[in-house]
């Protein structure tokens, strides 16, 4: 692990060159999958991430059928090599709450009482970490919902906020992240409705205002990339 | 009748209270059920604590050992959080590995602890880079009334207090008290009906449609925020509940944190 | 570990003072828990045991079902700080035999044909151990079984008896377990009839004969520390 | 007919026999069935053994390797016996970790070797705090008829005086004998509509309300006991039983374990 | 482990005084455990297995059952004690595959379409390993279905092939195995089929050619073996 | 229509145009679907690629890390090969610890590096006896549309080419190339009804009877094969795919790893 830099933020730059209230370049693709029903592949700075969708389809065994709506589950993983020590495959403690978190950040937005007995499974492989990546799970299953053909209330728009150097900054890196003072990522409707909060580390009750306020401008971005995505894709659809 | 129409017919109950400033147990919105704190009740422990927040009743069990450091942090001892939804505690809980909530909830507590910096690691190296001090938090939920987070948290804090290096077991020294530096205070609002509420009995938890967890530190910061629950909260409530938890937080550290 | 003391018995009296036929001091409350339908806290000596009964309940799957009687499930588990060095969480070999032979003790006096198709679980928490977890258990699950007001032929009581410095004695603690000779848990109902037997160690034909009149004693002291306690629930719930 | 019926039948059958002072097979009640062990079949163990007792039939190979000892212990060795239902030996045995039954019959056979004093453990020490043998005792049942408790014990027992400490391997001077000290041996009485008998086969146990296993050393002390099954037992059956596992536990120790 | 041998074919000779075409001794036994349906005992050189089929009988949880024909279950166990290292017990990675393709080794031959609903369970437990335990494993099963009476279309009969001091031979030893420089196993039918076929090492064209010859050999030689001990057995079974 | 309808006529119409000649996207029995190879798309990897045949999709990371040698090769470094059958490719992939198929594609895979010698693992050493390297290849599939053996196995193959010692981070001096000696290429044909087709779809592979790889390394020889399925297979069978299979792998050879 490299020591901590003297500055994360020098002249109102940060490491990377960024402003304090920029987010990191985004990539988007839509539909990248054959066989999955939706599908999002998805880029901020150096998390790189991919959503599929499955469903609505039955489901197995049948006792965990809901009568009156369909069942959401989503599961976050991170492939072994998305991380400098590599990872055992599989779930681990902070890959169960991250799913659980980021189920009930989408769960919100779907209209799951037009598919009863029925479950929509979401998967979020993560191909490579450098901070952020639930929130870009989040982003990135929004759109793969929307690809998948579920119908929704609208998208789910995500992003971090920290702090670092004393600064309140949008958008974490990694190196942010380790050697920040505090991280909050948040998830939001295009209508301002928080669906995921979560921080730790240290917030003045000023500070907190402050991050809500970057929070909102950076999910306020994405969502914009979240949609001229989606339109992109239909147009080319009907072009063909 | 059915469970479900018993179920239905007390979200109506409770929503109705609610809609006239009330809740089933008389309480104020922001008013906390009855709170017991009792230390060193395992012999066994470095450190313990029955935690009561009504009849919400949870055992936290501190155990210390010496283990290998992080290599990124080879003068930093750890923390692992641990919380068993044991199946005397509920209806619902059954034997096996912790699920997604009990998961959540211990990864919620133990940022509670390692983010207010309540414990300072680097007390916890033994030998840098060879050995340090692993503080097992474990929280063994006994009865579950609803509100398991601030019981958790705060039978957590309150066993931190009560907790001793095993240095003689060990062949390091005498035995010493842990040293606590801050003291997280974690305070839990739902939502119901547009309605805040903190402190929720399982009834009230089991039909508000979200859940949010708030820690704040001795100096009024905020250390850790949780939101749970499939139901999205607007800015202003947001606001209204970092407002409100402040005072309650001092008063429960006050009460049952800084007296022991 | 501390080292072997010199002797555990001397002039007939045991390192903690007590007589060889003499039980640790014994600490009972009934229907501690809001949640279970039975429950019973109960202390003896350094042993801290909660028992919590759920049930009769409805079995899942349903294949586990039997058309004619109740099944009965018992859990015993030790709290990862229950002992000196940390238990890793869940069960290991120790406590699968201990909960197979712990309802094995249990069934005998349970009238199971009353809930065909049904399920009575019994979960005991080890919350501190000191030697003779598995006999409080017992004790303590059969109060919550009457607590739960689960019929039954009678009360199960069990104790442990066991040879230290040579002497057949009653109720070992740690120590006395860890440097005894041997060690026999028992449990039987008031009747006499045995229900629980496990030894280890090494007794003569004799000592099996002396440990047996002991354990008797132990189990009928127990048995009325079991009755005052469920008859003072009772009483404290007519006077209320 | 279906499967209960017969069942219930047989169930009748044994009883109505047992009345009688009759057993199916045409035993007395103190009869065992044709024992047969044959050592040394497996040269890839330390030591192995095979058991019958009637159509019941075990597999047990000692494997023996260095390993760290126990901090309480640092002077012993270690022994850890493991039994395996292999799934080839009855239709209701399916592959997976042993179940209960399983793993109370490997701890009674661990325990009857280990509380006999067969090994001495201290005789298993490399080099004291650092290095001790350890001696995996691993059962494999391959044909279950009733009884796998006192094949078991004997296979293992006749196992180990089979076994061979692999010092060449590790490069720790020349192969030698296991010094074995004690020779327990397992006797199983089942309780049959008040009846007591010995050897139970498996339709005999499958009646049975309650099963008891005896484990007695050389010098006829009990090193070990163990009751099973949701049938209470009377003292005085307990002792009946106690009164007649020592003889034949003498007659199998010298038949079968003696002359080896 | 033991360093290797200068050389492991001398003379036309292997180190056990095989020729390069000659199988190991053989040993076989049918019947020989009481509950199984059809069992079988082989011995090939050092390595000891035996083999019990169980079925076709109920499917459970019935969801498994397939409507027109019987499944086929394989099961391929090292006992814990037969290796030089102490196996831990259960599957690994090794177990599963060799699992898979000897279960797809044998279900060309079994008349699946006889038993719809069902399954035919087929358990192998290696009791001692000296190479070629996966086809001794596939030979025994092949008996003991037989034996249980399963409607097959003819015996699978396999052996392994490989190269040794650069010279391709037939069934390998442990020591040959290690040292050597390829390993073919394979099972075929007497009409000459091929079920089973696996190879890692290094064959050229041509000598994958001699290999498959070779092949051919072993399996018509242990296949007149598999023949004797099935018509010995009903001969016996006549005799009684 | 019943999803068993579909694949009945589905079926048929494979069938029937194997009969003719043909296959259902038009290619030739022996014309592989359109290849691609991205290399070098994982910074946290010391290697990775994507390899895509038609919609079949994987992505595969390479991480190098220090361990200890097996005891009976000191000086030799370690090859673990895992498969991933992530649940984003498949409808039929389940979150869950590898299947059967997973588990025995991942050790042809890993067979075929090693047996070929692609990589000699005496370089992977670092200390003898004590340090090595352990080289992970981690395959993820992404988008299952058949022959997964042949993309997973030219992917692997394909990020061992773009890989570095990650000597840096263990400060053993500076990062290098992992030095790559043969280029292992696996081809996977399909029966279908007496016929033999390489590169099957996932359609095609649901029909198939029975599948075979062969893996062969620059030289022409073979260095693996693995029969699935529960077909037979004829020998005339064998050796005509064994024919056909050197041609294709040194073009595919050529095309998408000597170029890198």
């Amino acid at each position: 692990m490299s020591n901590k830099p003297k500055k994360l933020i020098e002249k109102g730059k940060r490491l990377d060159g960024r402003k304090v209230d920029e987010l990191r370049p985004i990539k988007i693709e839509v539909g990248i999958l054959k066989r999955a029903d939706g599908s999002c592949y998805m880029e901020l700075g150096g998390s790189k991430v991919i959503a599929a969708v499955y469903g609505p389809r039955a489901v197995h065994p049948r006792h965990l059928q809901e009568a009156t709506q369909v069942i959401i589950r989503y599961r976050y993983d991170m492939a072994s090599f998305s991380v400098k020590e590599r990872k055992r495959p599989g779930p681990d403690r902070r890959s169960i709450e991250i799913s659980k978190v980021s189920r009930e950040a989408l769960e919100p937005v779907i209209l799951k009482e037009y598919f009863p007995r029925s479950v929509i499974d979401i998967f979020v492989e993560i191909l490579q970490a450098d901070a952020g990546t639930r929130t870009v799970g989040i982003n990135a299953s929004s759109v793969a919902l929307a690809d998948a053909g579920i119908p929704m209330r609208g998208i789910v728009s995500s992003c971090a906020v920290g702090k670092v150097d004393g600064e309140v900054v949008l958008d974490l890196t990694g190196e942010e992240d380790n050697y920040g003072e505090a991280d909050m990522p948040i998830a939001m409707t295009q209508e301002g409705k928080i669906t995921l909060l979560q921080m730790d580390g240290n917030f003045t009750k000023e500070e907190f205002t402050r991050a809500i306020e970057l929070a909102k401008k950076g999910c306020k971005e994405i969502y914009e990339i979240q949609r001229n995505a989606l339109i992109s894709k239909y147009e080319g659809v009907n072009n063909v | 009748m059915s469970d479900d129409i018993i179920a239905e017919i007390k979200r109506d109950y409770i929503y109705n209270l609610a809609k006239k400033g009330k809740r089933v147990d008389g309480r104020a919105f922001d008013e906390y059920r009855q709170i017991e704190v009792e230390t060193g009740i395992i012999d066994s422990a470095e450190g313990s604590a029955k935690a009561k927040i009504g009849d919400t009743q949870v055992i936290v069990g501190i155990k210390m050992q010496p283990g290998k450091p992080f290599p990124d942090t080879p003068d930093q001892g750890a923390i692992i959080t641990n919380v068993e939804f044991a199946p005397i505690a509920s209806p619902s809980f059954e034997p096996g590995p912790p699920n997604e909530n009990a998961t959540e909830l211990a990864r919620v507590v133990d940022r509670g602890v390692r983010e207010s910096g309540a414990i300072d690691l680097s007390k916890l190296c033994i030998k840098e880079g060879e050995d340090i001090w692993m503080v097992f938090i474990d929280v063994y939920v006994l009865d579950h009334d609803g509100n398991l987070m601030d019981a958790s948290a705060l039978g957590a804090i309150a066993a931190l207090l009560n907790t001793n290096f095993p240095n003689e077991r060990y062949e390091l020294g005498k035995d010493a008290p842990l040293p606590i530096i801050d003291l997280p205070v974690a305070i839990t609002a739902a939502e119901i009906d547009g309605e805040i509420i903190l402190d929720p009995s399982l009834d009230e938890e089991s039909i508000a449609s979200t859940i949010i967890t708030m820690i704040t530190g001795k100096d009024d910061s905020l250390a850790g925020m949780q939101k749970s629950g499939t139901g999205p909260l607007t800015f202003d409530q947001l606001f209204h509940i970092s407002d409100i938890v402040s005072k309650k937080a001092k008063d429960i550290r006050k009460k049952y944190l800084e007296t022991s």
